[in-house]
């Protein structure tokens, strides 16, 4: 077993608006060990973006603010204690970040060479000669056309699939050890997809990249990912190895998810089964669980109590009342969890 | 590019042509004539003068005699100074208001963008407060007032610097700084404003993800998103400042070419508004051409060049 | 704490458990920056300030005796006391009642001045920024044009014209004050129009009226409010000008430009007074816009809280 | 440094220079040009005519005598021996009458020109010809008659167009100068660098800065040069006055032109401004034409209603002597007295209730019931502006009148003043030169400096006759009378007489300070 | 009235970069959409799919060609007609960040349309607002929120809400649901359905997810470099790909199953993605497609109708 890179201990992010508080995260706990690639999943707005950029220390305070909770690095650094100066070794160099929306994370300004360049003359002392070549190198890596051209165009002039690679060029630049990437290939199609997987299935290979990756597509994590992280509401439901979570999901949400794909040999007009209902505010989340009120084998204990994790094997655990003994024995969906 | 550059040539010079025009025009509706005077000059001596500026021809005449010299370079003869040109009073003054304006602006950015940016880091806190306070004080204490001030304080109590007069580089020190007060403030308070603006996009959270230090990310990449109103601002403050500043030259006796705008006016010195109008106006189209170029090599995006809206 | 769990707990309770949730009033931006602004202090110290300074505008001359034109050659060039507050002048005015009087027209020809800055400026600059092309460049040549003409001939033909009055200076600071506002505008607008959520609303049909007044200009308020805060104080200074050239309030009336540029003399009279208390309410009022401007700036950033 | 008198290098004797402020930039220092008091500032330094102002009175400069014909027309000077420019050249008659000539020739466009014009034969119609009409034979023929001649290199031989008693003071004035005949004819811009100036006066310009300064040391050439015991005078370009006072506070200037209105009372305090009479009166203008001002009996009132004394004392404060007549005083008769000695100083009172009294008669005579809202009319200036709004506020206060002050930029104020398009003016008058015709002559009958529409025919009468009138006496009593009628109808009301606000430094000595003219430092020493 | 609803003729976008060098975003594009169809389309990111969906509802100027809608040619309208355009025609934006306005709270943005086209003011409005934000799976609560307190999926979501708002007969969904996850996709994508069944909408739908695209659509085009290489309906293009790049395309596509995803051939295409600023002679596909022909360096190829209602551009079929 390879040692534990990254520790997230009860973190919880909040955003102070006028309305109220927004709990954004709100208690997260889940270990990345080093080369391993870790996905997370969950309903859109569950505070996955938000769990990725806190642990970059780049959440914008305020309004956002960590209540609680610790982010171990390495084993030792506590990142949500690290001075500014300190983090700024750190990002870019150890850790790197693709950013959710590829538009407004690339600076209108400044060319997608320099972009990309940047980070390496400060992190790894090349001469921007030597820089520009990796940019180049990089740019072909994550298939754009005629790089030597593109550096010196600007993020306006590409398509949104386009930047999102530049982004994730950037990001990979500097050969980070973890390389947190939100929704690296939503814009992509899906021969560039399977591209760009196999880049940072190759980084992970070559150099032990861990990878915290972000994204809606199964199929991607699936192909990338050892182990799964589900997130609901702020908080995480159920994870496991990524097997686990496939073949034998436990939560009634992660059920909800695998049921919700459309399936590409199934030819029938089929509506899509969608999770009926609409997600928490997070302004005021309900006392229990927060997927009790979508669930639809909700109990009462389920609305009024939180429930705890509990561990279905090594590494695989679930918050949810339906392994309590006391539940109800219920069947998942037959379409979940076959082969 | 090449047929914009024409394009916007010809256009300036066509601006040029209508400044000068309108000019001409006002020039010669506002009451009282370049001889007018507290004792009249009497009939015969007053045609005389008006036969030698040629002021008898109709105006009209006049006009294209006007600009027919202007092509050639002649800016005419000064009605007050009678024994100087325009060409003359524009070259002896214009260096010494250039090396003012210059000094003066170069103060104003340095400082403005410097005190702008710090506000802008240090949003809400003392630094901002202290940057505030300068801008107050720059913009509502007007220059006259800061000249006299520090001619007062400086010059002639505590004896740091001379009071006035243009011979040595410590002469052109307060002049310099009274002049930039006003620009320099205006410079920070812009940057400040949209430097807070920029530092809360998504791409400063990218450089910040690459690990640049808050300098960097400022130096690199908040300032060039930032200082587009800045650049549009000192386009005017610029050729204002080069050309010279009436009040400013006054208050410091510098020899500039400042006082001539305002003096051709109220002597009504016809060739010396139109030859002053004239340095000012091109001075100022050829600023405002390379601020909207600046535009273009600042922010990518901007095409000025391009075609507008439906 | 233990959790006390029982079978009754287990019971499915079905679909019908999404509570209402309570619908708080909805917010136009306008209410959500007010909202904020209200919570800001130093801007409401400053709201505050120019709301006294208004109101001493008003009352300010009524608590003295005197009128700003009362003359009294026995008092002249007192500095402060009890009898005259801010001491008086040297035909023998007292300066409370003229600095108060004076505020009424700087405040006024302040506020003009920013009125014909948001409306002429941030208009026209709006549109040339906005439509681009030629006519862009017809309307950038046009405001070269006004820069270049001579303003002290402008002035002198428009004193000729109309004669000296507020509205004299009204329209003087209207002919040739907001060219610097259109100028920022445009600046910001041009790179702001290409930007996806103005394409967007075209989508919608948005006329470019909606686009301009909807999605640009709001985006510039950064830049709009802090060019007023440069506006009014160079009012407040144009008319101590104008008046000087004969184009503003006649006197004995006085402004705060007025009495500053009167008093600069004082300064070498050792009557230092003269020229401090005008020039403290010029700042004064300046601080406060300044304050109010920067809160209300980060009011109408969404993303900026404190 | 140049302010005060170092030793000389050889440790002889100190070095006289003097620094004064100059608020603006000298236009021109060609006598025929020049139209301004800077100019002539330098120009009374640096050249030299007939006769000049010295301490005491009118001196023969460059002429050593005259002699005038009985009827008063011929006068013929002498040139004194051994006269030189200061390039060495000698100065000669021909020298004076190719300036005078030059200064009517209607190419050389002279301002001035009608100073000469008006009193020499033969001088308006050279000035005012069509050259293009005339032809060069004809200009030539008009040159030709003009009265003035150089007999030889000595003598100078000047035929006026009528008597003149005041004609050597006008020799006196700088239009009158000499020009050095060879050095103008092969040099047009020869008066535009101090290397290509020639001046025949006590001294020369050695450096002239545009903008920045222009320095005059003593002419070796000078007839007289014994005499003169400045060695430089520097007039240093210093537009503004604030700041010029701030500098000569600062011991950067011994001696300062005109003390701000805001400084006087310090410089009064120290000593070191002492005012002296200046040949010039502030004034109201009426404009007669419409009423109320039609009705002199309103003019009255208006003049009688305000308190001069507290003007200066509280406003001008630079020692200026009220005025309850025109002519300001400063011209001498043969006999030494004051012009306004023997006139008086009273041809009318100051009393509040006497005024509104004439005011209420007026309005009567006029049909009016109540005194319209009026408009006071001054240039934009700091000084006029005090002065109105004192006077505003006296008008309202003893008369009842409500008074407008309308400031206007100085040629629109011209402009107005000249079409009567007004009320109420301020004005003033600086005489050219020590004889009352000076002032008096203002109002005769669409005179050009009228400009209040007056007119009234015994005045006329008196002004031509005593323009011809040789007895000085019986002259002077027709000036005075003539005055009397002016200031019994009160077209204008006088305001108060000007003095000369300049400061020197304890250590400068020996200027002097005409009248009509700014200080003079020939004899000016340094303790 | 016109059976095909929107008619893309010979569609061309170009740009013109610094240099004089242009970019062929768009080169030749020609299809038709029938009322209350779906028509899909997927190519490789940068193809020129938005491109072509921008330039359809007029956000930029067409190089050549036309676009007519209703059988109006979309380009020439003027005024009103415009505006009449701009309330038929709708489009969800594939940067859900970017085309929020940042100064306006959601409530807002979502009734910007309402607004404009005048459909409903006040209390109504509100509630129209509201019952949008649930329908796409938001709070009414969100309204008076500022977009940039939402996380991406959100964000997208607002876009398609606004899109909705004054009810369009036909939306370009550019990527419309990339950023949700998996069972708000369905939401989102029932809601497409059902709107279509209810109103008779029309779409055209450009994305990545093939198994969503062909979900929802009737028929799919293929786009490669510019150019539509393949046009079928989808379960024929599923089951027959023709195309090279389609097959390449298909084979690519994730499987949401772990030992399925890892075991599984996929065609890898070989060689550098060409430039649409200087494309490839003949077949721009040549360059990295298997089964390259020399006749496919010179002769481009025409998008001919293989099979009834399956149109391929490439000279394997002939
Ligand atoms: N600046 C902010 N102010 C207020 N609330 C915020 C802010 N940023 C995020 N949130 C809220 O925090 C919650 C979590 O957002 P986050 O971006 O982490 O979601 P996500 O899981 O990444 O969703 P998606 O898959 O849609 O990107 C959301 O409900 C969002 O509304
Ligand atoms: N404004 C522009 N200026 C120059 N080139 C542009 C511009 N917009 C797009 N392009 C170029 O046009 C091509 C097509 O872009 P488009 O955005 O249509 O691709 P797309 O098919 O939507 O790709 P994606 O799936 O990645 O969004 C790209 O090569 C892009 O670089
Ligand atoms: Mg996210
Ligand atoms: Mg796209």
């Amino acid at each position: 077993m390879k040692d534990v890179i990254l520790e997230v201990k009860d973190l919880e992010v909040s955003f102070d608006t006028y309305a109220g508080e927004v709990k954004a995260v709100r208690g997260v706990n889940f270990n990345l060990r080093k080369g391993e690639a870790l996905a997370i999943v969950g309903e859109s707005g569950c505070g996955k973006s938000v769990t990725a950029q806190t642990i970059m220390r780049l959440i914008p305070t305020p309004p956002g603010r960590i209540k609680n909770g610790q982010i171990l690095f390495e084993g030792k650094t506590d990142i949500v204690k690290l001075s500014d100066k300190e983090m700024e070794e750190i990002r870019g160099s150890e850790m790197g970040m693709i950013f959710q929306d590829p538009m407004t994370s690339l600076n209108p300004t400044m060319t997608i060479g320099k972009q990309i360049t940047e980070g390496l003359i400060k992190h790894q002392g090349y001469s921007k000669d030597q820089a520009n070549e990796r940019a180049i190198e990089m740019l072909k890596l994550v298939g754009i056309p005629n790089p030597e051209a593109r550096i010196n165009q600007y993020p306006h002039q590409f398509s949104g699939g386009m930047r999102q690679r530049v982004m994730i060029a950037v990001a990979l630049a500097c050969n980070p050890k973890l390389l947190i990437a939100d929704e690296p290939t939503t814009a992509l199609d899906v021969t560039i997809q399977a591209q760009i997987i196999d880049l940072m299935k190759d980084l992970q290979n070559k150099i032990d990249t861990s990878i915290i990756i972000i994204t809606h597509d199964l199929g991607v994590v699936a192909d990338i990912a050892q182990r799964v992280v589900v997130m609901y509401a702020g908080k995480v439901v159920e994870q496991g190895a990524v097997r686990d979570i496939f073949y034998d999901p436990k939560h009634p949400y992660t059920w909800g998810l695998l049921r919700s794909v459309p399936r590409l040999h199934d030819d029938s007009d089929a509506e899509l089964v969608p999770i009926e209902g609409t997600p928490p505010d997070l302004f005021a989340p309900p006392k229990g669980c927060g997927f009790a009120a979508r669930c639809p084998y909700a109990m009462q204990v389920c609305l009024e109590h939180d429930p705890q994790h509990s561990s279905i094997n090594e590494g695989h655990s679930v918050a949810c009342w339906l392994t309590n003994p006391m539940a109800p024995k219920v069947d998942r969906p037959v379409e979940v969890g076959e082969r | 590019m090449l047929r914009f550059l024409v394009k916007r040539g010809i256009n300036a010079l066509l601006t040029l042509w209508v400044i000068i025009t309108l000019t001409f025009t006002l020039m010669h509706l506002v009451p009282g004539g370049p001889f007018t005077s507290e004792k009249p000059v009497p009939p015969a001596v007053l045609e005389n003068l008006n036969k030698y500026y040629h002021l008898d021809e109709p105006v009209a005449m006049q006009y294209v005699r006007y600009l027919g010299d202007l092509m050639r370079g002649d800016l005419g003869p000064s009605y007050k100074s009678n024994t100087r040109t325009v060409n003359d009073m524009l070259a002896d003054t214009m260096p010494i208001s250039f090396h003012l304006g210059t000094q003066a602006l170069l103060i104003a950015v340095v400082g403005g963008l410097t005190l702008g940016i710090v506000a802008a880091l240090n949003h809400n806190k003392w630094p901002d407060y202290t940057a505030s306070i300068v801008a107050v004080i720059g913009t509502a204490v007007p220059s006259f007032v800061l000249a006299t001030l520090m001619i007062q304080v400086i010059g002639l109590e505590l004896k740091w610097l001379p009071i006035a007069t243009w011979k040595t580089w410590q002469h052109t020190i307060m002049p310099s700084v009274a002049l930039a007060f006003l620009p320099m403030a205006q410079v920070t308070r812009l940057m400040r404003s949209n430097m807070l603006e920029v530092i809360g996009q998504d791409y400063i959270k990218t450089a910040k993800s690459k690990g640049l230090s808050k300098l960097q990310i400022t130096l690199r990449h908040t300032i060039r998103n930032a200082i587009l109103p800045v650049v549009t601002i000192l386009g005017p403050i610029a050729a204002t400042l080069l050309t010279g500043t009436f009040v400013i030259e006054h208050i410091f006796s510098v020899p500039g070419s400042g006082k001539l705008f305002v003096m051709s006016i109220q002597n009504r010195d016809y060739p010396l508004i139109l030859g002053t109008t004239v340095v000012y106006g091109a001075v100022l189209v050829v600023i405002l051409f390379i601020v909207d170029v600046l535009y273009s090599l600042i922010d990518p995006r901007i095409k000025v060049t391009g075609k507008g809206a439906r | 704490m233990s959790l006390q769990l029982n079978t009754e707990m287990f019971q499915p309770v079905g679909k019908a458990h999404n509570a209402e949730q309570m619908v708080r009033p909805s917010m136009s931006y306008w209410q959500d920056a007010w909202r904020r602004l209200k919570k800001n202090k130093l801007a409401m110290a400053g709201l505050i300030a120019i709301a006294i300074l208004i109101v001493m505008a008003i009352f300010g001359p009524m608590m003295q005796p005197y009128s700003y034109s009362d003359q009294n050659f026995m008092e002249a060039n007192q500095g402060p006391s009890a009898k005259h507050w801010f001491g008086t002048d040297d035909l023998g005015r007292d300066l409370f009642v003229r600095v108060w009087y004076g505020a009424r027209i700087s405040l006024f020809i302040g506020v003009m001045a920013a009125l014909i800055d948001l409306v002429i400026g941030v208009i026209y600059g709006g549109i040339a920024g906005f439509k681009g092309g030629n006519t862009d460049e017809v309307m950038m040549r046009i405001i070269e044009v006004l820069y270049a003409i001579p303003y002290l001939l402008v002035v002198i033909m428009l004193m000729v014209v109309m004669g000296q009055g507020l509205t004299s200076i009204i329209i003087a600071l209207g002919a040739l004050g907001w060219m610097n506002m259109a100028r920022l505008v445009r600046g910001q607008i041009l790179q702001l129009k290409e930007q996806e959520f103005v394409l967007a609303a075209r989508t919608l049909g948005a006329s470019n009226k909606r686009l301009l007044f909807k999605h640009l200009i709001p985006n510039t308020l950064g830049v709009i409010i802090v060019n007023i805060t440069f506006t009014i104080p160079s009012a407040i200074f144009t008319e101590a000008f104008l008046s000087f050239l004969g184009l503003g309030v006649p006197v004995p009336k006085a402004s705060w430009g007025t009495l500053a540029s009167d008093a600069l003399g004082s300064l070498i009279q050792g009557h230092a007074y003269q020229l401090f208390f005008p020039a403290l309410f010029i700042s004064l009022t300046m601080l406060a816009f300044n304050l109010f401007g920067d809160g209300l700036r980060d009011a109408l950033d969404p993303k900026m809280r404190k | 440094s140049t302010t005060t008198g170092d030793p000389g290098k050889d440790g002889k004797k100190k070095e006289v220079v003097i620094s004064t402020n100059e608020p603006g930039e000298i236009p021109s220092i060609d006598p025929a040009l020049a139209k301004d008091s800077q100019s002539s500032w330098v120009i009374d330094h640096v050249m030299e005519g007939l006769y000049f102002q010295d301490k005491d009175g009118l001196k023969p400069g460059q002429a050593k005598e005259h002699k005038v014909s009985a009827d008063g027309i011929t006068y013929t000077f002498t040139l004194k021996d051994g006269l030189k420019w200061s390039n060495g050249d000698a100065v000669t008659a021909h020298d004076f009458e190719f300036a005078w000539k030059r200064v009517l020739d209607p190419a050389t466009a002279s301002e001035y020109a009608y100073i000469i014009a008006d009193y020499i034969k033969g001088g308006k119609e050279y000035n005012s010809a069509d050259a293009k009409k005339e032809g060069e034979a004809g200009m030539k023929k008009l040159r030709d008659a003009v009265g003035v001649k150089a007999l030889d290199d000595k003598t100078l031989e000047v035929q006026l167009a009528a008597p003149t008693p005041f004609f050597l003071q006008l020799v006196s004035y700088y239009t009158y100068y000499p020009v050095p005949k060879k050095v103008v004819e092969s040099n047009a811009k020869w008066a535009a660098e101090a290397n290509t100036y020639v001046s025949n006066g006590p001294f020369k310009v050695v450096e002239w800065a545009k903008d920045k300064r222009l320095v005059a040391a003593k002419n070796e050439n000078y007839w007289s040069k014994d005499t003169i015991t400045a060695d430089k005078i520097i007039w240093n370009n210093l537009s503004d006055d604030n700041t010029a006072w701030q500098m000569y506070q600062n011991g950067e200037l011994n001696m300062f032109r005109a003390v701000p209105p805001a400084a006087t009372e310090q410089a009064l305090k120290t000593g070191e401004m002492k005012p002296t009479p200046q040949l010039a009166t502030y004034f109201y203008r009426f404009n007669v034409t419409k009423p109320p001002f039609n009705n002199v009996k309103v003019r009255k009132a208006f003049a009688m209603a305000i308190d001069r004394k507290a003007i200066i004392d509280n406003v001008t404060k630079a020692g200026q002597k009220p005025a309850y007549a025109f002519v300001s005083p400063g011209i001498k008769a043969p006999d030494g007295k004051d012009f306004r000695e023997a006139g008086g100083n009273a041809f009318f009172k100051e009393d509040a209730n006497e005024a509104k009294k004439l005011l209420e008669e007026g309005l009567k005579e006029l049909g009016m019931s109540s005194m319209p809202k009026i408009t006071l009319t001054y240039n934009t200036n700091e000084g006029h502006k005090k002065i109105a709004e004192a006077i505003q506020e006296m008008w309202k206060k003893n008369l009842g009148v409500e008074v407008e002050l309308q400031n206007a930029e100085w040629k629109v104020y011209l402009d107005k003043v000249h079409k009567l398009d007004y009320q109420v003016a301020r004005a003033g008058w600086i005489g050219d030169y020590l004889d009352p015709i000076t002032f008096i002559d203002m109002f005769v009958t669409k005179g050009d400096n009228n400009e209040t529409g007056w007119s009234n025919p015994k005045y006329d009468e008196l002004v031509v006759a005593s323009k011809k009138e040789q007895d000085q006496k019986k002259r002077d009593q027709m000036l005075h009378d003539a005055e009397k009628i002016l200031m019994d109808e009160m077209p204008i009301m006088p305001i108060y007489f000007y003095t000369h606000n300049n400061a020197y430094k304890p250590e400068l000595q020996g200027y002097y300070q005409p009248a009509n003219r700014e200080p003079v430092f020939r004899y000016a020493t340094i303790k | 009235m016109t059976e095909n609803i929107l008619e893309v003729r010979n569609l061309k976008k170009y740009f013109t970069l610094g240099r004089g060098a242009t970019l062929k975003a768009v080169d030749n594009v020609s299809f038709s959409i029938k009322r209350g169809e779906t028509f899909g389309l997927v190519g490789e990111s940068g193809c020129g799919k938005s491109t072509t969906g921008r330039t359809i509802i007029r956000l930029y100027d067409a190089t050549e060609g036309e676009v007519l809608f209703n059988g109006k040619n979309v380009h020439q309208l003027k005024g009103k007609e415009s505006k009449d355009f701009h309330r038929k025609m709708q489009m969800v934006f594939q940067d859900p960040y970017a085309s929020l306005n940042p100064r306006m709270t959601v409530g807002d943005i979502i009734a910007e349309g309402i607004d404009i086209h005048g459909l409903a003011t006040g209390k109504e409005r509100m509630e129209r607002v509201h019952d949008l934000l649930r329908t796409v799976g938001l709070n009414a609560e969100h309204a008076s929120r500022f977009p940039h307190e939402f996380s991406g999926g959100q964000r997208q979501r607002i876009g398609i809400a606004r899109a909705l708002a004054i009810e369009p007969e036909f939306i370009i969904a550019d990527e419309p649901i990339s950023a949700l996850d998996v069972s708000i996709q369905a939401q989102v994508v029932n809601l497409f359905e059902k709107l279509q069944k209810e109103r008779g909408l029309t779409y055209l739908f450009i994305a990545h997810d093939l198994a969503m695209v062909k979900h929802i659509s009737d028929r799919i085009g293929v786009m490669y470099l510019g150019a539509l290489v393949e046009t079928a309906g989808s379960k024929e293009l599923y089951r027959k790909p023709l195309h090279p790049y389609t097959d390449a395309l298909l084979s690519a596509i994730p499987i949401p199953d772990p030992d399925l995803s890892q075991a599984r051939e996929r065609i890898i295409l070989q060689g550098d993605v060409p430039s649409p600023i200087n494309p490839p002679s003949g077949c721009r596909f040549r360059t990295r497609c298997p089964k390259a022909m020399p006749e496919c360096a010179e002769i481009m190829p025409e998008l001919v109708e293989v099979e009834p209602n399956h149109f391929v551009a490439c000279h394997l079929y002939k």
